[in-house]
């Protein structure tokens, strides 16, 4: 990439004095209450510092003094845009460390439930991610599709943001009657309205204007800030924990047809279905964040898809719920899950009593805004939205 | 008892408008301020304009004056105005002298605007109902060479008239010459840092 | 004594010389702007001042329904004025382009320290 | 009636207040001026007050459809029509902040400032044609002036930017500075083709000329007027800061803009501001290239609605095109309605480069074309395929032909004068002269 | 990779600086003295077979018995444990690296335990160390930017250590 040509490359005309903006903990675009200091010259921002902690609520401190299973509700409100992945991260982690198998079928029924997750989450994302560039409309669609995932989660756990469904040792409860049809239902539905989305904004000239070539972060700084999830594989990282992570995690897709969604030699899995890659757009841009995101939501479709399936002819028990003061066994383990925004993990360290001695919860939006002030050296001070607004953050995760 | 001549009234509010704020735009320090009394000053010159039946001109100061030179010039004040510089006071000093000599030359060009009969204004009747005429194609023919207010008028009255075109052609130039020359002068003094490459 | 100048003003239709008053009043307060302003930009405000106070002349003098049978400019009027507008533009654009070169080079834009050629 | 309201008005004058000041009102004329003027600033601040109440209502249903949503409902009954009102009350009942550091004087003049521009842009915008225009102030240069008018608009944004004491305002300001002045250009060269084909800038004359049927209307009239079509909307869009250019107020970047400090009864100021201007862009529009008051089929000439047949009838047809232009012109703000609900956002480069790098030389290029059009096709529309009607191309600019004396004989053909469409002050005026 | 052979590997290389390790847990850790972790984690990080070039979280944990029946009884001496998890893109495996502190720097009550900073090594550490500074007092020697990230810059003390005292009011705020 030349340093001539690219677009951002701002010729000074008038010499300006510096200045710095507040932008946020009160502002549209900062995803909740995040506060960027920008160091501005006009339009273009030299500098951006990021502030945290106005969510904070001390999570692991609390895991400290809570049983496993009530800290369940806890891990609902970090990244309150995903609960059900929360939940399964951390009921996972305890599982690890007390090498507890849960039965196929409930296995399926995290499947289908985490994906529906990823589905819900990954809505929100796009839409927000519109919102973020001036378009309102997207936001909207996504919240109607959500609301139905919403639903579906109401009728199997009674919630629809704090879930609290799956626990350790399974779920709480079964899917109720009829729940696996309407998911069906609900995913025929949603396969054409994505590609309405990919006509609003993917492929929308302007769009490709606002996301293609800006923020691009290259693979080695991917991993050297230790993003996660989508920011990198965006950046053609070839890494997903379902199909790499350790063996109580990926055991659960064990058997899944399902490609890891990252750009190989310019071409996407299964990506003649979906609109091309523009020319314009550069691997680990803002365009190829959003992307990848949209095309997750495919995946997962699928993946609820080929779960369903599992879930209806598998026999048993969904799980057997740990009891709610039972003694962990001593030791410690650490388990990363693959949350919509990233790797989720959770370091649990126990001395064999029933309340975890340390509860130590790594974010993955927390890593993965670490590197905006990286991505945001000299661009416009519009970008700076559009580049925070492809990590995809939840300040509930970040802070804790 | 007259009947009020209202374009009179608007006469006196256009002027009290421009002389006014032409005023304040003097007595201000804060140049924020006096920019904006200036946009004031200059739309109501502009009223004076169509008040005088020249809609083109006045149509131009609109869009030409205010609406571009004085947004450049407000740009401008804004891209300097630090604390220190958006008000700067004038010496007492400077007042002083600058209100002997202005004084003199306001009354001394009264005196002279008044001092010519024929131009204290014309006779009601003779101008209250003269025809509304167009002249934004008189404008634009004379400023491509054809003078149609001089058609009727005989040949040896029209010697030396050729209208307007060479003007125009160097004010086109000049126009030119002036971009380039601004662009230039405000020219870019330096690059943004290379762009990180990761 | 006031009001029936008042009611003259009100009643007569004004002339080339209330217009040749209300350019004075401009073209001083602009001189005196260029005068006494220490800032760049004032100065600036004054030269337009000065130039929209010729103007309302040649505007005055070209319009007909001000016209008491003295010399008439007609259509020239007009078109000087025409010239004056946009020529006024291109000095702004110049003089704004050297201010803020001014202010570049010497942190400030007081005229009073532009006294050397060298920036 | 009238003649009752006459003798009020002008024994309140004469005796109430001009007695003190040794004047009197002749009622002959004066005080039909100065009715006639109000009952046309009422008109116009009416359209555009009640047209924000309108279009406020209409962005909110629209947006509303457009995100499957049902917009307001309940208030005022049916659709909610009476929402905007709601929110009015509501706003002026709002406190009244103003940020400490902020220049008390600017920050409060500037909304009023922005709303005399766009209101002040109607004075010269006919709403029906024919010999007896409805217009507040029949100008000859009508385009020039507003399109000039228009341009006014920014000074309400760019001083509420500076003197509001808020970076996020200062950085709308500075955008709509940098964005209104470029786009002015492009938008005053889009305007000039429609005025280079009918040989004016009145824009009654201009309207008149598109009589007929749709096939006169100028975005028909050749392949260039039909692209500066879509440029003059696009700079339009630009020029009244709606999306995609809507960078003053961008939400997402810039917090809420110039108007970031604003709230109650100022900041709704801004927003009639907008629809006024809105409005106003459309109906230039409308009447620069959608044949304004005519219809796609002449329905009143047709049925004889016109001002030959009566002063009735020229009334009826004159409401008709009324209903025509309002129209046209509601079609146009709820277009940009439509695109603000469906477009992202472009960035303050990107627009200024889509200003600099095509609006303008299209416009440029485009206002070229129909000069050469017009070169080679006189007195064709339609794309060239129809014969030109008679009305079109007949301007009047109010001075005798040359007389075949003239030593000049440069340009007689453009020179020439027609007689339709003229005001009867001009036909009087005219006959006069000729006598 | 099998942990036996790289707990060798490592010891082999750096001697007395890998002080322990634990491969029964269920992830086994490799303990390292303090002063060797950053070339520990350079070394980790550039060798090719090892690779581990993605740092997950950096965190720490405060081994203190707050009840002084329980710390008579207790198996180990009140400490900080720093922890490194790490994860090769590469190979996909992972390694848990941890480090002893004090609890206090020369056991004087108040001086913050000391430990050099991997944030060169892997940037994202940047922030985790941060968080760690900030929830444990931990001082992170060579950090470029070691503030509090999560809690206010004028908060006092650390909240993550068991003996941490929620203050009784912050800012007019009441704490308990």
């Amino acid at each position: 990439m030349s340093t001539v040509d690219d677009p951002r490359t701002i010729e000074f005309d008038v010499r300006t004095d510096e200045m710095l903006v507040n932008m946020g903990p009160q502002h549209p675009s900062t995803h909740g209450v995040l506060r960027l200091v920008l160091r501005t010259d006009g339009e273009i921002v030299s500098e951006v510092t990021p502030h945290l902690g106005y969510l904070h609520r001390c999570a692991e401190k609390i895991g400290e003094n809570l049983t496993p299973r009530q800290f369940i509700p806890y891990t609902d409100r970090m990244d309150y845009l995903a609960g059900m992945n929360m939940n399964l991260g951390w009921a996972l982690a305890i599982e690890k460390l007390m090498k507890y198998e849960p039965p196929e079928k409930g296995r399926h029924l995290r499947v289908i439930i985490s994906e529906m997750g990823r589905i819900a989450s990954h809505l929100v994302g796009m839409g927000a991610y519109g919102l973020d560039l001036g378009t309102f409309s997207p936001f909207l669609y996504a919240f109607r599709e959500r609301e139905r995932i919403l639903d579906l989660f109401e009728e199997v756990c009674g919630a629809r943001l704090t879930y609290s469904y799956l626990t350790v040792g399974g779920a709480t409860a079964d899917l109720p009657p009829g729940w696996v049809e309407k998911c069906e239902a609900f995913l025929t539905q949603l396969e054409p309205i994505i590609v309405e989305y990919h006509t609003l904004l993917t492929t929308n000239s302007i769009f490709i204007k606002r996301t293609a070539g800006i923020g691009v972060m290259s693979a080695a700084t991917a991993i050297d800030y230790g993003t996660s999830g989508p920011v990198l594989r965006g950046s053609g990282v070839d890494h997903d924990l379902r199909r790499d992570g350790e063996e109580i995690y990926t055991a659960m897709y064990d058997g899944y047809a399902f490609e890891v969604i990252v750009e190989k030699n310019g071409h996407y899995p299964k990506d003649h279905q979906y609109p091309a890659v523009p020319k314009e757009a550069i691997l680990g841009d803002c365009w190829h964040r959003f992307y990848v995101r949209m095309l997750e939501v495919m995946q997962s479709i699928d993946l609820v898809r080929q779960a369903i399936d599992r879930y209806s002819t598998a026999t048993g028990n969904y799980g057997e719920p740990m009891k709610l003061n039972q003694k962990l066994p001593k030791g410690e383990v650490y388990l990363e899950t693959e949350a919509p925004r990233g790797q989720m993990g959770f370091y649990i360290v126990s001395n064999g009593e029933a309340i975890p001695w340390r509860a130590r919860a790594r974010s993955s939006s927390f890593c993965n805004l670490s590197v905006t002030s990286e991505l945001c050296r000299d661009c416009l001070i519009a970008d700076v939205p559009a580049i925070v607004g492809s990590l995809d953050i939840v300040m509930g995760e970040i802070d804790r | 008892m007259n009947a009020i001549y209202w374009p009179s009234v608007f006469f006196l509010l256009f002027g009290a408008m421009a002389c006014g704020f032409a005023l304040a735009v003097l007595l201000s320090a804060n140049i924020v301020r006096m920019a904006f009394y200036l946009v004031m000053s200059l739309a109501a010159t502009a009223g004076l304009f169509f008040l005088a039946g020249q809609e083109f001109v006045g149509a131009m100061q609109l869009l030409i004056y205010v609406g571009g030179t004085l947004v450049l010039l407000i740009f401008g004040v804004m891209l300097t105005s630090q604390e220190r510089f958006v008000n700067m006071k004038t010496l007492a000093g400077d007042w002083v002298i600058g209100m002997i000599a202005g004084g003199a030359l306001l009354s001394l060009l009264t005196a002279a605007a008044f001092s010519v009969p024929e131009w204290r204004g014309p006779e009601r009747a003779a101008v209250e109902n003269l025809p509304i005429e167009p002249n934004a194609t008189p404008i634009g023919m004379g400023l491509l060479g054809a003078r149609v207010d001089q058609i009727g008028a005989p040949a040896d009255e029209r010697a030396g008239m050729a209208g307007y075109l060479f003007p125009f052609e160097i004010v086109s130039v000049h126009l030119l010459v002036v971009l380039i020359g601004a662009a230039y002068l405000a020219r870019a003094k330096r690059r943004s840092n290379p762009l990180p490459t990761g | 004594m006031t009001t029936s100048l008042l009611a003259n003003l009100l009643t007569e239709p004004p002339g080339v010389a209330h217009y040749m008053t209300v350019g004075a009043v401009m073209f001083v307060c602009g001189a005196m702007c260029m005068a006494t302003k220490r800032n760049a930009l004032g100065v600036l405000m004054g030269i337009e001042l000065v130039l929209n106070g010729a103007n309302l002349n040649f505007i005055a003098f070209g319009s007909k329904y001000l016209d008491n049978g003295g010399p008439q400019l007609g259509l020239d009027g007009s078109l000087i004025a025409l010239f004056v507008i946009v020529l006024a533009a291109a000095e702004a654009a110049v003089a704004l382009a050297i201010a803020l070169n001014f202010y570049n080079n010497h942190d400030s834009i007081d005229v009073d320290r532009a006294d050397q050629l060298q920036g | 009636m009238a003649s009752a309201i006459n003798n009020l008005l002008d024994w309140l004058l004469t005796s109430w207040l001009l007695s003190g000041l040794g004047l009197s009102v002749s009622t002959d004329s004066a005080i039909g001026y100065v009715v006639a003027a109000f009952i046309h600033i009422a008109l116009i601040i009416n359209l555009v007050a009640v047209g924000a109440l309108v279009f406020i209502w209409l962005e909110r249903k629209i947006s509303g459809r457009i995100q499957d949503r049902l917009g307001p409902t309940r208030v005022g009954g049916k659709f909610g029509w009476l929402q905007t009102l709601a929110d009015g009350l509501k706003l002026i009942t709002k406190e009244d902040l103003m940020p400490d550091g902020a220049d008390g004087f600017l920050f409060k003049i500037a909304p009023y400032i922005s709303f005399a521009a766009s209101i002040a842009a109607f004075i010269a915008i006919p709403f029906a044609g024919g010999p007896y225009p409805w217009i507040a102030q029949h100008l000859n240069t009508g385009v020039f002036f507003v399109i000039a008018v228009l341009g006014l608009e920014v000074f309400g944004v760019i001083l509420a930017g500076y003197s509001s004491a808020s970076k996020w305002s200062l950085f709308g300001a500075m955008r709509e500075a940098a964005q209104v002045v470029s786009y002015e250009v492009p938008l005053g060269m889009c305007a000039v083709v429609p005025v280079l084909i009918a040989g004016s800038m009145d824009m009654v004359v201009i309207g008149n000329q598109q009589a007929g049927f749709f096939t006169n209307w100028f975005i028909f009239h050749d392949p260039a007027t039909f692209i500066t079509f879509w440029v003059y909307f696009t700079c339009a869009l630009a020029s009244v800061n709606r999306a995609p250019f809507d960078l003053a107020e961008a939400e997402s970047e810039l917090v809420a803009g110039f108007h970031t400090e604003y709230s109650g009864l100022r900041w709704s100021f801004f927003f009639m501001a907008e629809y006024g201007s809105m409005l106003s862009v459309s109906l230039l529009a409308s009447i620069l290239f959608l044949g304004g008051w005519h219809g796609p089929i002449p329905i009143a000439s047709l049925l004889g609605l016109t001002a030959e047949n009566g002063d009735v009838a020229g009334y009826v047809g004159n409401l008709l095109g009324l209903t025509n232009v309002l129209f046209k012109g509601v079609v146009g703000v709820s277009v940009m309605i439509w695109i603000r609900w469906t477009l992202p956002r472009l960035r303050i480069d990107q627009v200024m480069a889509t200003c600099l790098k095509y609006c303008t030389p299209i416009a440029a290029v485009m206002f070229l074309g129909a000069v050469l059009w017009q070169y080679n096709l006189p007195g064709r529309t339609f794309f060239g395929l129809l014969a030109a009607p008679p009305a079109m191309f007949s301007v009047d600019e109010g001075w005798e032909a040359p007389p075949a004396v003239t030593t000049e004989p440069a340009k007689p053909a453009m020179v020439e004068v027609r007689v339709e469409g003229l005001t009867p002050q001009q036909v009087a005026a005219n006959q006069e002269r000729g006598n | 990779m099998s942990e036996p052979t790289l707990v060798d590997q490592l010891k082999q290389k750096f001697g007395a600086a890998i002080t322990g390790s634990n491969l029964e847990n269920v992830d086994p850790w490799i303990e390292v003295a303090p002063e060797s972790i950053v070339a520990v984690c350079k070394y980790l990080r550039d060798e090719p077979s090892l690779a581990f070039d993605y740092c997950n979280s950096v965190t720490a944990v405060d081994y203190l018995h707050t009840d002084e029946k329980k710390a008579a009884k207790s198996e180990w001496q009140p400490h900080l444990e720093v922890v490194y998890h790490l994860f090769s893109m590469q190979h996909k495996h992972s390694l848990v690296l941890k480090a002893m502190l004090t609890r206090w720097k020369d056991d004087e009550v108040g001086e913050l335990p000391e430990i050099d900073s991997v944030a060169h090594v892997w940037r994202t550490a940047d922030w985790h160390e941060r968080e760690c500074y900030d929830l444990f007092g931990i001082h992170f020697i060579g950090h470029p930017n070691l503030r509090r990230i999560l809690c206010p810059e004028d908060w006092v003390g650390h909240p993550l250590r068991k003996d941490y005292e929620m203050p009784l009011e912050y800012h007019g705020i009441r704490g308990r």
